[in-house]
């Protein structure tokens, strides 16, 4: 029985956090979201050259054959490091070719996904949920407008939601067209990609199991986020004085930091056993997804909105770091669907 | 009896009001300058009749009238229908003319106030510092006398309209040797002078409404001192109480819950209104009993003003309960609006009313916790001042 | 423009408060509450002398001829002294009797309601609202049973709220059965009602104005309750002593005391306005009065839960007084329908 | 790897208690007197097979195993499964006899472990006093040693099992002139003597589950004191810290949550299942994910058991948490009552399940804020021992 992560796990993590950190630091943060860049290039690559592209894909195509547990101690991470360019959405792609049986196409996509060569994104349209997805597909071209992809204009393979639940891998170029938006969070940049018959590939894969993992990968995100809100709140509370005192012996504060603390390090192990539960295709495994994507959703939120008002003024300043997880929280919230229609979803999937 | 009319004698009053505004304002005066002729002779005319800056002495500009709470109402609101020119505002009229009325000589009162009602002289605040956050008992700014000139230099922050303010108001240090408080003055500033750097704070919204202001050597007259020296902290919180109470100003909160109906009734869920979720149907009533709650206790505060009485308990409240039901409200929009939330809004000002809108609205809730004194501030204020209980220990004598 | 009480009003609520805690002292709250008492005549009967029975009603039957905004400022000095016997019951079918346009009816009961030798409750069956009565009326007799009627053995003319939305008058006697109910909120006793051809007198007024009112006196017994938990608190906050500190000194409980005073300062010009605007039948005024019960009914339980939480060990024990008004929050939230419901009213009454 | 199986090791350990379940146990044991001769010789033969009472040598009556966390979790779970007697419970297991072993005399050891574990002497705690709360260190009953006897006086509260109980270890001040806990110590005292009054509490629900006990010239003997004169805070802070950790015990909150389901599931809302209203869907799908998040900590806590690494964090909060959603749970399950809460509920073990039995609940969620620490307490401590926050100045070294 093992229900912690691994001293590996643990040097893995700390790879990853010290890589980010490096490569991205709050100068470089700022710069990027300031500017106009689709993602952060150098801290892609140094974060790819690291194996995080092929985190679970098969060791034949240069991957690591790990589980979703080591992905999403992975993103936690990541998202904890505010990371630029499109980790969650290229893993999903990643998975959802490894699922596919078809061995011409694993061969084509697979080793440049698990290098981070091949960048890759996700074109989920409709209300994000499989079920709603509308870009339509015939005759091998897909055609319909997805609102928000992230990292489109770097990506060189889209994993595409069709009409009826499928997805279809398409590439930019022919009959694609990107519209960059003015994105919330400038971590993250997001476009609307139009598809006007653009030639696709139909994946004969289970499009929920995709989807799913995408939902626990957000959760670890999100996780990330506000373990980053909280610490940033913390270390911010010990060092600022007011009154000839460290904020942080103000009881009423030390008691919202505790709050804060309580909505984040309870929900890591729902975070582990979603992905645990995904990993061993337990019956729960689904209804766990979108648990815990809800409750991570609002758990960042709740946070980020509690970590400004303990910081005060400074905390509401665009110059300060905070503002970028608080930004991020939006993404996090609304990407792959709200809390309330996957806590509807999974209300509905038990049966009650 | 309770009666929230204002009375025979007040309809009367509004009557004249809005008579003499039918004469006096053309409605497209505003177009262009805000300061334009026609606006400041509409002002002069309605300030000579009494219906602007009542509670300034004539001799200041003023029309120095009785206190008279209902009076200020109906003005308000003739003026409001009307869309006619109020006073200027901001912080000179708020915070600096009520300090020199009290404790300001002749000859500032003489130099300052009229310049500041007609908009002459516009007025930033320099209270907050980096690091000091509530507690301006830690004021660093430091002045020293240098013969008959203040010389200042140190940095001030979280000033409003730091961008187009002429002047500042400023709390400085300029007893180095005295204990806390007892070291601060009030000082005047002319801000217009070498030695001024400002620098806007951008906020998180991408707005900046606030800056940081340094001063490196900046002078400003011996006898630009409000108050004796060492006394600044005493004169900062003199704040103006002259017909201070209104209902209108208090129901900002309810004019951002009729644009949260107003979302969720535009807002479409597979095809319906949102506002036909029962999920969203509960939480905006839950909402509606805060807010009326808010809007009728402003109807007690006035009516409590207006009869001379203290506001007591509620009136130290205000201003918490509408940045919790603020947060309230952000929290259901950031729910209706859903994937809007991703992308920013357009700049103020813009067309288009996208639901994305309501994002520096969420955001902006965000600030109120802050703006003020943060919510535990109030907290400890309503406890302290409104229960009666005793003092933080860790807050010592501040 | 007048929206606080006048010293008049004041010294009224002054003499309510002053004759409650002198014949309702704690000792005698407590033995009513472990009693089997329908109500404590002694302190109800100094109550009527003082005229409460008679507030709103007409001066020619020996009322006072008050509005609804004096009641609502005696509820609340009443609720807050955990008045035993059924004041907003007893209003309400003043009310009701006085709307009737019968010279005889009124006659016959308004001197009694007023002088309080008449004691008067109400029957409403159904879920409480109008629209769900459910006593059947045919002939002169009523039939039905009514689940939750307050001080049912002492009553000598129950309110009745027959189907179609109907109000009636019905003697104890032939064709009534009370059956008493072990209660809850053991200040306020609740029988079962069963009406078995009972004969009835039909009332052709506005039941939604009665029922209205009922909402609005019952948001202010509540009001009084949640008042009076608070004060409790703070009491004992500024008493009690901690690690050498009285614990109203702890910046944390302190922050909670003002919560709860947020809780219902602010509530208070609520339930005036909802009164107001009964009394002058403004358009509003249906759905202020169903905000206000919704609203007061939740702040008076969360309020009273804060309370417990804030006392520590004592205030959860069944001696300490605040036990009572626990369980007076219990009743208020339920009584006449619970906040679910009259939000629910509120919102399809603006048309939303 | 995660792995929330406990592996072939602890499956063959599972079958072979079970074994030896399927053959000593008779299920219809338990009727009757709880300690009768068949439950004392299941435990006793299960004791001798090293299943119960493991961390406690044998020379006291324990199986003296070698700590297992997973060996005991699957004991606990095979004797749920079989419906067995598990080790006899209470103040005593969980607070006196770890006390003893880490603390007692040899003679202490033996007089009182053994009749401990066989159900012979019962346990109240006697740390609480009027007046003391959470702050022990004001404990005011007092013992003056008379020859070779303490005599004690004074007053102790909350004493759970106050009413049954034999026995009471106990803080009593001994040591009048020391300051605060240095004048504390930790005694032992049999509470079926001349001078013990017992009073039992009511609580709000209006059950009596503890006591108040009074003490007038109460003896004990001199060598029934456990550590030193003045060390008895320290004493009393010893804890049970063998095979501690459980998964079954930290899913209360889940059988609950299963439980309010139900509710929202029977309950009829004009005719139709509560549950199918979306604002109660809501409502379960939000507290569904607190105790998920409850739940699978509790799997974390007991594998870094396992591990023999510390609980960290998490391990600070997991009683906040079943606290705060205990709390949520009430206010959904007092929506779905409705009219039920006007009702006294039955008494406990009577037949019906009226929906009116939550009130108890409702109710309760009001205790546990209180049992064991407030909640105000239990967020201190997460902040300091758990982020590292400095103390509050108010308490000083307490």
């Amino acid at each position: 029985m093992r229900f912690h992560p691994t001293d590996e796990q643990l040097q893995i993590q700390d790879a990853l956090r010290g890589t980010l950190a490096d490569t991205l630091p709050p100068a470089a943060l700022h710069r990027l979201v300031d500017g106009d860049a689709e993602l952060d290039v150098e801290s892609w690559q140094a974060l790819m050259a690291l194996g995080v592209g092929g985190l679970m894909l098969p060791e034949a195509a240069g991957g690591a054959a790990l589980s979703l547990v080591d992905a999403v101690l992975a993103v936690e991470v990541l998202g904890a490091g505010a990371v630029s360019g499109p980790v969650v959405p290229h893993l999903m792609a990643g998975l959802a070719v490894a699922a596919s049986a078809d061995p011409a196409l694993r061969e084509r996509w697979l080793p440049g996904l698990a290098s981070g060569e091949t960048i890759a994104t996700i074109a989920f349209g409709g209300a994000w949920v499989p079920e709603s997805w509308d870009v339509a597909i015939a005759d091998g071209r897909v055609t319909g407008a997805v609102q928000f992809v992230q990292a489109a204009g770097a990506a060189a393979l889209f994993l595409v939601g069709v009409a009826g639940g499928g997805l279809a891998l398409v590439e930019p170029g022919e009959g694609v067209r990107i519209e960059p938006l003015a994105s919330e969070d400038r971590s993250r940049r997001l476009s609307r990609v139009v598809f006007d018959g653009a030639p696709a590939t139909p994946l004969a894969i289970d499009s929920g199991r995709v989807f799913d993992a995408g939902l626990v990968l957000i959760a670890a995100d999100a996780l990330g986020g506000a373990q980053r809100a909280t610490d940033m709140t913390v270390a911010y509370a010990k060092d600022r004085e007011q009154f000839g005192q460290p904020i942080g012996r103000f009881q009423a504060l030390k008691h919202q930091l505790a709050t804060m603390a309580l909505e984040v390090e309870p929900a890591r192990a729902l975070v582990w056993y979603a992905a645990y539960a995904w990993d061993r295709a337990l019956p729960d495994a689904q209804r766990s997804a979108a648990i815990a994507k809800a409750h991570l959703a609002d758990r960042f939120t709740s946070v980020a909105r509690a970590a400004v008002a303990a910081h005060g003024g400074i905390g509401y300043t665009w110059e300060y770091d905070l503002s970028i997880w608080v930004r991020r929280a939006f993404f996090d919230r609304a990407f792959l669907g709200g809390p309330s229609v996957h806590r509807a979803r999974a209300v509905a999937l038990a049966g009650w | 009896m309770f009666d929230l009319r204002y009375g025979a004698e007040a309809e009367l009053f509004r009557q004249e009001v809005s008579g003499f505004l039918a004469d006096a304002w053309r409605p497209d005066g505003r177009r262009g300058d805000a300061l334009s002729e026609h606006v400041r002779d509409v002002r002069s005319a309605a300030t000579e009749r009494g219906y602007l800056y009542r509670g300034i002495p004539k001799r200041y500009g003023g029309s120095e009238q009785p206190l008279d709470i209902v009076r200020a109402q109906v003005i308000r609101e003739a003026f409001a229908a009307a869309r006619a020119p109020m006073e200027i505002g901001g912080n000179g009229m708020a915070m600096l003319v009520p300090t020199l009325l009290e404790r300001g000589t002749e000859a500032q009162r003489e130099r300052f106030i009229r310049s500041t009602l007609d908009g002459t002289y516009i007025w930033g605040q320099g209270y907050s510092e980096p690091g000091s956050g509530s507690d301006l008992a830690s004021v660093r700014c430091r002045g020293e006398l240098d013969r008959d000139e203040w010389v200042i230099n140190g940095q001030k922050t979280w000033t409003s309209d730091g961008a187009r303010a002429t002047h500042m108001f400023a709390l400085i240090r300029t007893e180095p040797h005295a204990p806390n408080h007892a070291g601060i003055s009030y000082l005047l500033i002319d801000l217009n002078q070498p030695g001024v750097t400002r620098r806007p704070i951008r906020q998180i919204t991408g707005e900046a409404t606030f800056s940081e202001i340094f001063f490196e050597d900046v002078r400003t007259p011996a006898d630009w001192i409000v108050g004796a020296r060492g006394e600044g902290w005493a004169v900062s919180r003199t704040t103006l109480k002259h017909e201070r109470a209104s209902i209108g100003s208090a129901d900002a909160l309810g004019g951002t819950f009729a644009k949260l109906v107003d979302l969720a009734r535009t807002t479409l869920r597979d095809g319906r209104p949102a506002i036909e979720d029962p999920v969203v149907r509960e939480t905006l009533g839950r909402i509606e009993g805060w807010v009326l709650a808010h809007r009728c206790s402003s109807y007690r505060l006035f009516s409590l003003a207006a009869a001379g009485e203290e506001p007591g308990l509620v009136g130290l409240m205000m201003k918490l309960l509408l940045t919790e039901t603020g947060h309230d409200m952000a929290l259901l929009a950031q729910e209706l609006i859903g994937d809007a939330a991703l992308i920013e809004p357009a700049p103020p000002g813009t067309r288009g009313r996208g639901s994305e809108k309501w994002l520096d609205q969420i955001l902006g809730t965000l600030g109120n916790s802050i703006a003020g004194g943060t919510t535990n501030i109030q907290r400890g204020i309503i406890a302290e001042r409104g229960l009666g209980l005793p003092r933080d220990l860790a807050m010592g004598s501040a």
